[in-house]
């Protein structure tokens, strides 16, 4: 039984699609909105590794280091945001999010 | 340039009165236009004598008119004899008109607009019977329409002058739109419409068809027809003849001149001066004498019972009408303009004669309010008498007799001759004769006869008409009593062929001014007959047995209902044609444009809110939410595309 | 073989930790979940043989991130009572719609595999015989260079956002301005009030009070 | 790495350079108040110097290995980004001011975002596109939020945050797809390999295709993944909402337009259905829910989601004459928008901001110039004649019709005329309306923009406007897609 | 000379801007520059008349610039436009001094406007270019949405929005339909694309589309109801130019662009044209039997009127053509007038409602002689303009169809029906109205409005030789190329029908 690049692009998938159901599932929660983002980008790093791995080509994970740093730097203003907001509406509540609609 | 004269002076009148009345007074109006329209009844004698009796003809170019493509529209005056009769018949009636509402408007503070609409009513007659093409004959046609239209509704505050007036214009109209069709076909038959040159091309039409309205149908007959629609308009023919009497509402004078003398009479001219095509069309012909007879018939009936001394005249010139219609119908056209000529002197009389006695009875025109006036306005009582006579033709057979002895009795004769269908119009024609003296005498006795039944203050100031007014009357009478004598001979006597020249074109089979020299005695006989026989039927209900009218009312009364409500052609047409109009304007208005068009888009607007309201709805302000329709946008677009590439192939 | 047992051992608990993180109430449970799957993320990582980038998740991202994570969740000190249940709403369509995504993956690369381009010629080819981390070095700093200072300005501005958002200047706080305690000399630090008789001192900080800011 | 490289990303050098020294002068002065004033004149220096640096570049070079692109097509969006960029400053002084958000960072934040985008606008490479995205969308999260005592505000960034994460993310999986199938991130390499006839039906280069375009949609704000855009305009300080709804939308577009027809030109009949379909549902729905706003910001949001749906008929178009009709659009609409901002900008009673549509009410009345300048720009976003929005309508629709895209063209034109319906509404406001109390005199700086962009509009149809403008983006289309 | 229709089209242009430079306060100052404006305008175009050459069908006074890309801006006017261009400039004074009172409100917002406007139809009927044309044929929009909303009655909104977003919705189609021609032809130059042959198929969606603008302006039945609206509540001058100009653009582009570029479509949908012009006619006429306001009255009058330009245009004959553009001319004139008249009244008792009249020829004779030339110019009595163009299009439509033709001339009838019960119920009767007993007769200046067009309405039908010898040569050129089309369609269509 070998494992090929399916295996990891599936895995990837899957955590992939636990990040977006994690984003519009949550209704209570901003910080597992955060959380699902990360989800997201390491779904994404999973299938850089495995593409580069199984393509020989360092790009990918080259590309992987990138979205890691990124990924950093958007989980600290995401904070920054989600901790502004807080100081503002007493709460981080999903569903209180909503000053603005129509 | 006489005849430009004649045409363009009454014109100018009616510019002077119309546009400077009010700076120049009522009085130099009135002497203006009168004066311009004595001129020109004097030109037109002279115009008479040297075409008719000259046997001259003429062509005026004026102005150039409607140029487009082929078609080639002149502002033209084509003087003929035709045309030199109806300019004296015009001029000499409407020089007289004037003279004589001098006297009859002399109270009317819009003395100037007045005689501005007459001349110019005078005017565009003049332009319609010169025209030597169809489109100026158009011209002058829906010109007497308006002239018409204005002197009905002259007394602008009475609603029912209003009324009149507009239900003359739409009337006529509806006549014009006939004869517009027959325009539009003319020329697209013979791409001209230019008189000359249509006569010309006619008889190459013969027999052949064209699609009209979806059916071959025979050219000539078909635009003959179209043609007489209108003709039927303008002369308030059967069925279109509901505006005649309602068009007593304007003053008398103008009564006189547009409702007996000269307008209605447009049809019966155009007819004649059609008749190269009407000739060729021997079933519009028909067409025409049916229609003739049977206004004839009609008309009488319904005049047999009115009260109101003008409409009883009006319905005797529709009736007159329908004779001059037959004559044409069957051929005699110079017979229908001869009685067109008498008719124009008798009946201008009589309405002026009636006008005088209103004047008389301060603008009273029940019959039934009048009686035993004969003392008091005696010189009226005598043009009437002279008029009446004429008009139910009094005369002695190949001897002599006023002018509507020549002119009707050659039409009864001609229709006898004319062998019709089981000789309906010569019956037609003979029972109506019959009728018209009955209802003529009635109109003399109600009025003049037997004791008052005004009251007392009205009988009392009733006086004799000024001489302006009496001038007309007494010129009238004269040519009532002389007109047939005189110009019997030129008009359908031995001079005819060279008396009418080119104007009227007979065909070669037609024979009937010949023919009607030749019908058995009895059919000479019949209309005297007729005649005294009115006579004398008038004198036992109204002089011998006053109290049978009311009695003959009472036992035949749905008969008299029908006739005093004139067959009830209005109520008719208010229910099939007015009525509907006003509801089905109302049901586009508010239902088409309303609900369905305005609805649609106000609809369509609606919608857009309703869609946009639902577009907002969906920016919940939830995170979750646009998160979603993100996920449904990836969800949708991927699916579709692996559709198409899993099971489609290609992607496209 | 042992490499299989590996995988499914780390791609089962990824997944399952990462299911948990959506799934569970506690945001705080959340987080250690998520750095569970960070963990097991790094096991597939080593077996794809980049085990710089594994190293770099665990201490990155376990380490820092999501360390930063559980810090901010204590600091916003919010209350958990609160923000149990009502989360299952919309979570049918939502199952369905997701789930439609996740099987159109998967029948990606289940029912035809992935064919990948017949035109495979790497612009960096993993080197032999050196490691991973030498391989990423040595390229990072010069093919890669402009990427290298984008990321750092993108790193500039989290810092710079994060800093504009969050630091609250709060009124009424007394701060040390050192040089402005090192200039002061005689003329600003001493001033001399005359006391009129019968009067009072009043300090001119009292008299200004918006110079004391 | 030789000199020229330098020359020929010295306008990002410049952008670079000056935000770090503007952010250590921003720090180390002492007066908050002025040194954000003083920042920010010396940003719009900045962003000037850097345009200049633009303008004067030549030919077409690519760098870093590929991932670098400079050519006539990123020069003119580039000068495009950095005017428009500038004109958002300048309105800024006055509305923060008022706020107390005169803050250095601001500009600061502002010079990074927009080297963002430059950096956008240059990229080649996939990586290099996600760096770019990433730098710019990150700066604009935090302005987004940068009126940080309001709850709005505050909303605004959090929402902009989380989906444009959602989207980032979306957008990095296509990317890794892409990646993982061409083996390549260099937009040359996966044109190459994309162009395999056999490519044509792999699955796995669509989904990249999808995602990637789905991240990029979030960027322009197209329909369905707009659902941002009202809430982030409302919420934002006015002067950062004027920013958004320019510069990144040029940037976001320029990438579109290089990724759909640099990258993959081979597989254009997929990504045009996706075009497709987004830019009628962004048409349908910028005009349908603009209708129902009584903001004057969510208006514009709507509008601008609108006119996105608009440009993207000539992408959809996929030929030179498309391209270049998306760059007319691009600049037309810039100019529309700052217009319409900094009318709103100028909409202050009493020293404070109103943003409701009625409080425009009258306003011919008591203050004609604006209500002009407000009307011209109303109806030239309406696309009516001879305004420069009915020749940005001109060229998206033009080379549509060449295309053949018929039903597409006919939907948008019908859209348009529903949309001209909310930009008559606030003409009729303004003209119709009894008056409402009078706004206090417009500042200088913001006048000049809206004057300038009513100018712009104006006389766009002259030839030496327009035709420039038209001449421009004709040649930086035919670098993208030479002319067949 | 050469440049002689840009100086006209663009002087008014030229008026705007100064009075621009007005301080607010300056009503006085404002109407006397607008006034004058369009006195010169009127005398430039005049003098562009009088140097119009009737011998030759091609353009005159051509001039050409460069302009954006491809598209040219390129002016001329030929046989079918010129009149259009000496209509436009001689009723713009009239409405400048049809305004002179009645408005006080905004004046030199309303001169700009309208100044604006002159600009934007002279170019319509001067432009050579296909996106020129459209250019100044939807930019009208703008102005007569600001006229009828800022300075119209009470429902002027939904007027003017109806005005807009209806014939905006048209023209964009046409737009498209336009930007299909040039790739085809690879020009917007008009003169070009008239000797462009497009294939039939695709001349019958471009003419589709056209037909979307060109029935919404012109207004054909049944997308017509924005013109009564837009009518009611336009001020008196707005009306002027609406129903004296703004509809002609409907006409005069089917002359330039559907019949003779699309010549095989034209005879093929021709009697769907004629069709809704007779509905039109008839229609239209019985819902103005009903109206209640005089100026609805009117606006529904013009539709009917309108009914005769479509059906005459789309019987391609000399006649039909001659008369579709007589009867635009004639009803720019007439209509105009007749809103005039309306707005006479409406400024001293400021309310249309017929009811609310009666009796006026009491107080207003000339007045009543006025209304009543125009009155029987509308119901198309010969002698007066409106007869020419209406018995040129019946007779060329009898042409066409006989059925079109009796049709359309129940027309005739029922014109006169509610134009005299209007006439009648306005003018006549008793004056009874309190209201209406104070009324003075026209002004002076009413006088100068009104005497021109009298003037005019009867010269013209008396000898109207002056307009069919300038677009005679045009016209027999668009007829003789629509028929030699239609050959040619027969003759390609004839092998394929052998196969």
């Amino acid at each position: 039984m070998t494992i090929g690049l399916g295996h990891y692009l599936v895995v990837a998938a899957c955590l992939f699609t636990l990040g977006i159901f994690g984003i519009f599932l949550n209704r209570k929660n901003v910080i597992v909105i955060l959380l699902s983002i990360e989800l997201m980008l390491l779904a994404v790093n999973i299938n850089l590794v495995a593409f580069s791995h199984f393509n020989g080509d360092l790009v990918g994970q080259v590309f992987a280091l990138f979205v890691l740093t990124v990924a950093a730097a958007e989980s600290a203003i995401g904070l920054a945001i989600m901790v502004v907001y807080f100081r503002n509406r007493g709460s981080i509540a999903v569903e209180d999010i909503n000053m603005m609609k129509g | 340039m006489i005849y430009a004269a004649i045409v363009f002076l009454p014109l100018a009148g009616a510019l002077i009165a119309g546009l400077f009345g009010r700076a120049i007074g009522d009085r130099a109006s009135e002497a203006v236009t009168t004066a311009f329209l004595l001129i020109a009844a004097v030109l037109s004698w002279v115009a008479f004598f040297q075409v008719a009796l000259g046997h001259e003809t003429h062509d005026v170019q004026l102005l150039r008119w409607i140029t487009s493509g082929e078609l080639d529209v002149s502002w033209a005056l084509k003087i003929d004899t035709l045309t030199s009769v109806m300019l004296v018949v015009v001029t000499t009636v409407s020089s007289l008109v004037h003279l004589y509402s001098i006297g009859y408007m002399h109270e009317d503070p819009s003395r100037s607009r007045f005689f501005a609409y007459l001349s110019l009513f005078t005017f565009a007659m003049l332009m319609l019977v010169t025209s030597g093409n169809l489109v100026q004959m158009f011209f002058g046609w829906e010109g007497v329409g308006l002239a018409s239209y204005l002197l009905i509704g002259f007394w602008y505050q009475k609603p029912s002058a209003n009324a009149a007036a507009i239900k003359a214009f739409i009337v006529n109209r509806v006549g014009d739109f006939g004869f517009a069709l027959g325009i539009f076909g003319l020329f697209f038959v013979f791409h001209t419409v230019n008189l000359d040159a249509l006569f010309a091309a006619a008889p190459s039409a013969v027999g052949k068809t064209f699609n009209f309205a979806g059916h071959d149908v025979d050219i000539l007959t078909t635009l003959s027809l179209l043609l007489f629609v209108g003709a039927m308009g303008k002369s308030a023919q059967f069925l279109l003849h509901t505006w005649l009497p309602d068009a007593m509402e304007g003053p008398t004078p103008v009564s006189a001149l547009i409702h007996a003398a000269t307008m209605v009479t447009a049809g019966v001219f155009m007819v004649a001066r059609m008749s190269p095509i009407f000739e060729l069309a021997p079933n519009a012909l028909m067409f025409v004498t049916y229609i003739g007879a049977i206004t004839a018939f009609f008309a009488a009936t319904v005049g047999l019972v009115q009260n109101d001394i003008k409409r009883v005249i009006a319905y005797s010139t529709c009736s007159q009408l329908g004779y001059m219609f037959v004559a044409c119908g069957i051929g005699a056209y110079g017979a229908g303009i001869f009685h067109l000529f008498t008719h124009a002197f008798f009946k201008a009389l009589l309405f002026l004669g009636a006008g005088s006695v209103i004047h008389a009875m301060h603008h009273e025109q029940d019959m039934r309010a009048m009686g035993g006036l004969r003392k008091k306005i005696p010189w009226t009582f005598a043009a009437m008498l002279i008029g009446t006579l004429a008009l139910t033709g009094v005369g002695i057979p190949h001897l002599a007799g006023f002018a509507g002895f020549y002119s009707k009795d050659a039409i009864i004769e001609a229709s006898y001759a004319a062998n019709t269908p089981n000789n309906f119009a010569f019956w037609l024609l003979v029972i109506a004769a019959l009728m018209t003296s009955f209802y003529s005498w009635r109109l003399v006795f109600m009025t003049f006869y037997g004791e008052t039944r005004a009251d007392h203050h009205t009988y009392d100031h009733a006086h004799e008409s000024p001489p302006t007014m009496m001038i007309p009357l007494l010129v009238l009478s004269l040519g009532a009593v002389l007109a047939g004598i005189l110009f019997a001979p030129y008009f359908i006597g031995h001079d005819e062929t060279a008396f009418w020249g080119a104007a009227i074109f007979r065909g070669e089979h037609n024979h009937i001014l010949h023919e009607m020299h030749e019908v058995p005695g009895w059919v000479s006989y019949s209309s005297l007959i007729a005649m005294i026989a009115g006579f004398a039927i008038a004198w036992v209900y109204y002089i011998g047995a006053p109290w049978l009218p009311a009695a003959t009312a009472r036992a035949f009364r749905p008969i008299y209902l029908f006739l005093l409500n004139k067959w009830y052609f209005d109520e008719l047409y208010n229910l099939i044609f007015v009525r509907p109009a006003f509801a089905i304007g109302r049901f586009l208005w508010k239902d088409g444009d309303g609900v369905v068009i305005d609805g649609a888009i106000d609809g369509t607007a609606a919608g857009v809110v309703r869609i946009t309201d639902r577009v907002v709805k969906l920016q919940t302000g939830y995170m979750y939410h646009y998160a979603f329709a993100m996920l449904i946008g990836v969800a949708a677009i991927l699916t579709w595309l692996t559709y198409n590439g899993l099971f489609g192939g290609v992607l496209k | 073989m042992a490499s299989a047992l590996f995988f499914y051992l780390f791609a089962v608990l990824a997944v399952a930790s990462g299911a948990s993180v959506i799934l569970t109430k506690n945001p705080v449970h959340a987080v250690l979940f998520l750095i569970l799957a960070f963990f097991n993320a790094a096991g597939l990582f080593v077996l794809l043989q980049a085990e710089f980038l594994a190293m770099l998740l665990v201490i990155v991202y376990v380490g820092a991130v999501s360390v930063l994570f559980l810090f901010v969740v204590m600091m916003l000190d919010v209350d958990f009572a609160e923000l149990k249940a009502g989360f299952i709403k919309n979570a049918k369509v939502g199952a369905l719609i997701g789930g439609v995504v996740l099987v159109e993956l998967i029948a990606l690369f289940g029912y035809r595999g992935l064919a990948l381009s017949p035109v495979m010629n790497p612009s960096a080819p993993i080197p032999a015989n050196i490691t991973n981390t030498r391989a990423l070095g040595q390229i990072l700093y010069t093919n890669y260079v402009y990427y290298f200072q984008g990321a750092g300005l993108i790193l500039l501005v989290a810092m710079i956002g994060a800093i504009v958002l969050t630091l609250k200047h709060r009124q009424g706080v007394k701060r040390q301005s050192i040089s402005a305690q090192v200039a002061r000399g005689p003329a600003t630090g001493l001033e001399v009030i005359k006391v009129p008789s019968g009067g009072s001192v009043i300090p001119p900080a009292v008299k200004h009070p918006e110079a004391a800011e | 790495m030789d000199s020229s490289v330098l020359y020929v990303i010295l306008p990002e050098l410049i952008l670079a350079l000056g935000a770090i020294s503007l952010l250590m002068i921003g720090v180390f002065s002492p007066n908050g108040e002025t040194s954000g004033r003083n920042v920010t004149w010396l940003a719009i220096a900045v962003l000037v110097a850097a345009a200049v640096a633009v303008f004067e570049g030549s030919g077409s070079s690519t760098i870093f290995g590929g991932a670098f692109v400079s050519d006539s097509f990123t020069r003119f969006l580039k000068i495009v980004i950095l005017i428009g960029a500038a004109l958002t400053l300048l309105m800024t002084f006055d509305s923060f001011s008022r706020a107390k958000l005169l803050l250095f960072e601001y500009p600061v934040l502002v010079l990074l975002a927009t080297l963002g985008m430059l950096m956008m606008v240059s990229a080649n490479d996939l990586i290099a596109l996600y760096l770019g995205l990433e730098l710019q969308s990150l700066a604009l999260y935090v302005v987004a939020a940068f009126k940080r005592d309001d709850v709005k505000s505050s909303e605004a960034g959090l929402k902009y945050f989380v989906l444009g994460a959602l989207s980032s993310g979306m957008l990095l999986y296509g990317a890794s797809m892409l990646y993982g199938v061409t083996g390549s991130t260099s937009y040359a390499t996966i044109a190459a390999a994309a162009k395999m006839p056999e490519m044509a039906t792999n699955i796995g280069l669509t989904f990249g295709l999808v995602f990637v375009l789905v991240g990029l949609a979030f960027k322009v704000a197209a329909v369905p993944f707009h659902m941002w855009t009202p809430d982030v305009y409302q919420g934002a300080p006015t002067p950062v909402t004027a920013f958004f709804a320019g510069a990144p939308k040029i940037a976001a577009m320029a990438l579109l337009l290089r990724f759909t027809q640099a990258a993959l030109p081979g597989v254009s009949s997929q990504w045009e259905q996706i075009i497709i379909f987004v830019s009628i549902a962004s048409m349908a729905l910028g005009s349908f829910a603009a209708i129902g706003q009584t903001n004057i910001k969510r208006l514009l949001a709507y509008s601008s989601i609108g006119n996105v749906g608009f440009a993207l008929i000539g992408l959809a178009a996929n030929n030179t004459e498309g391209t270049a009709g998306v760059l007319i659009y691009l600049v037309i609409y810039v100019a529309m928008t700052l217009g319409a901002f900094a009318c709103v900008l100028a909409m202050q009673r009493n020293g404070r901001f109103v943003e409701s549509i009625s409080d425009l009410s009258g306003l011919a009345k008591t203050n004609l110039t604006f209500a002009t300048i407000l009307a011209v720009l109303m109806f030239s976003l309406a696309g009516i004649p001879p305004l420069a929005g009915f020749w940005a309508k001109w060229y998206v629709f033009l080379p549509a019709i060449k295309a053949g895209l018929y039903p597409l063209s006919v939907i948008g034109v019908v859209t348009s005329v529903v949309g001209a319906y909310y930009y008559l509404r606030v003409v009729k406001i303004m003209f119709f309306d009894e008056p409402a109390e009078g706004f206090s005199p417009t500042e200088g700086r913001t006048f000049a923009v809206m004057a300038l962009s009513a100018a712009f509009v104006v006389a766009f149809v002259l030839p030496f406007v327009g035709g420039t403008v038209v001449d421009a983006a004709t040649a930086a289309a035919s670098v993208l897609v030479p002319a067949h | 000379m050469s440049n002689i229709l840009s100086v006209v089209t663009f002087l008014p242009l030229v008026g705007a801007l100064l009075i621009a430079t007005l301080n607010a306060e300056a009503k006085g100052n404002a109407r006397w520059i607008a006034l004058w404006t369009t006195l010169v305008t009127f005398a430039v175009s005049l003098l562009i008349w009088i140097n119009f050459d009737t011998n030759t069908a091609s353009f005159q006074f051509v001039e050409e610039h460069a302009w954006l890309g491809p598209l040219k801006y390129k002016m001329g006017v030929d046989g079918i436009s010129m009149l259009f261009v000496i209509l436009t400039t001689f009723l713009m004074p009239l409405c400048i001094l049809a305004s002179w009172v009645s408005v006080q409100d905004r004046v030199k917002e309303y001169m700009i406007a309208f100044l604006v406007l002159e600009t934007l139809m002279l170019g319509v009927f001067c432009a050579l270019d296909m996106v020129l044309f459209y250019l100044f044929f939807e930019g009208g929009l703008i102005p007569m949405f600001i006229i009828i909303g800022v300075w119209g009655g009470k429902r002027r909104v939904y007027a003017s929005f109806k005005f807009f977003l209806y014939t905006l919705l048209g023209s964009v189609l046409m737009l498209l339909a336009m930007m299909a021609m040039y790739w085809h032809a690879g020009t917007t130059d008009i003169p070009t694309l008239l000797q462009t042959k497009f294939p039939p198929d695709m001349q019958w969606w471009l003419w589709i589309a056209f037909f979307a603008s060109f029935a919404v302006k012109m207004p054909m039945w049944p997308v017509h109801t924005w013109l009564p609206d837009a009518h009611v509540e336009a001020p008196t001058a707005g009306s002027v130019i609406l129903a004296g100009i703004l509809l002609k653009m409907g006409g005069y582009g089917f002359l330039r662009f559907s019949l003779p570029m699309f010549p095989n479509a034209s005879a093929e949908l021709a009697s769907f044209v004629f069709t809704l012009s007779i509905v039109a006619i008839i229609y239209t006429s019985l819902v103005a039997l009903v109206q209640e306001d005089i100026k609805k009255l009117i606006a529904y009058s013009s539709v009917a009127h309108m009914g005769y330009v479509t059906m005459g245009i789309f019987t391609a004959s000399q006649q039909g053509i001659d008369g579709a553009i007589f009867q635009m001319l004639s009803h720019g004139i007439v209509s105009s007038a007749l809103f005039l008249c309306v707005g006479v009244i409406y400024d001293r008792t400021h309310t249309r409602e017929i009811a609310a009249y009666g009796g006026l020829v009491e107080r207003m004779p000339k007045y009543a002689v006025a209304f009543m030339v125009f009155t029987m110019a509308n119901v198309g009595l010969p002698g007066t303009s409106g007869f020419v163009g209406e018995f040129l299009t019946l007779l060329s439509a009898f042409k066409a169809n006989t059925w079109v033709a009796i049709l359309a001339t129940t027309g005739v009838i029922l014109s006169a029906a509610y134009a005299l019960y209007l006439y009648r119920r306005v003018i006549f009767g008793v004056l009874e109205k309190a209201s209406l007993k104070k009324l003075l007769d026209l002004s002076p200046r009413e006088i100068a409005i009104l005497a021109p067009l009298v003037l005019l309405t009867i010269f013209y039908g008396v000898y109207p030789a002056p307009v069919l010898d300038v677009t005679a040569t045009s016209v027999k050129n668009l007829v003789q190329n629509y028929q030699s089309a239609q050959g040619t369609a027969a003759a390609s269509a004839a092998p394929q029908g052998t196969q």
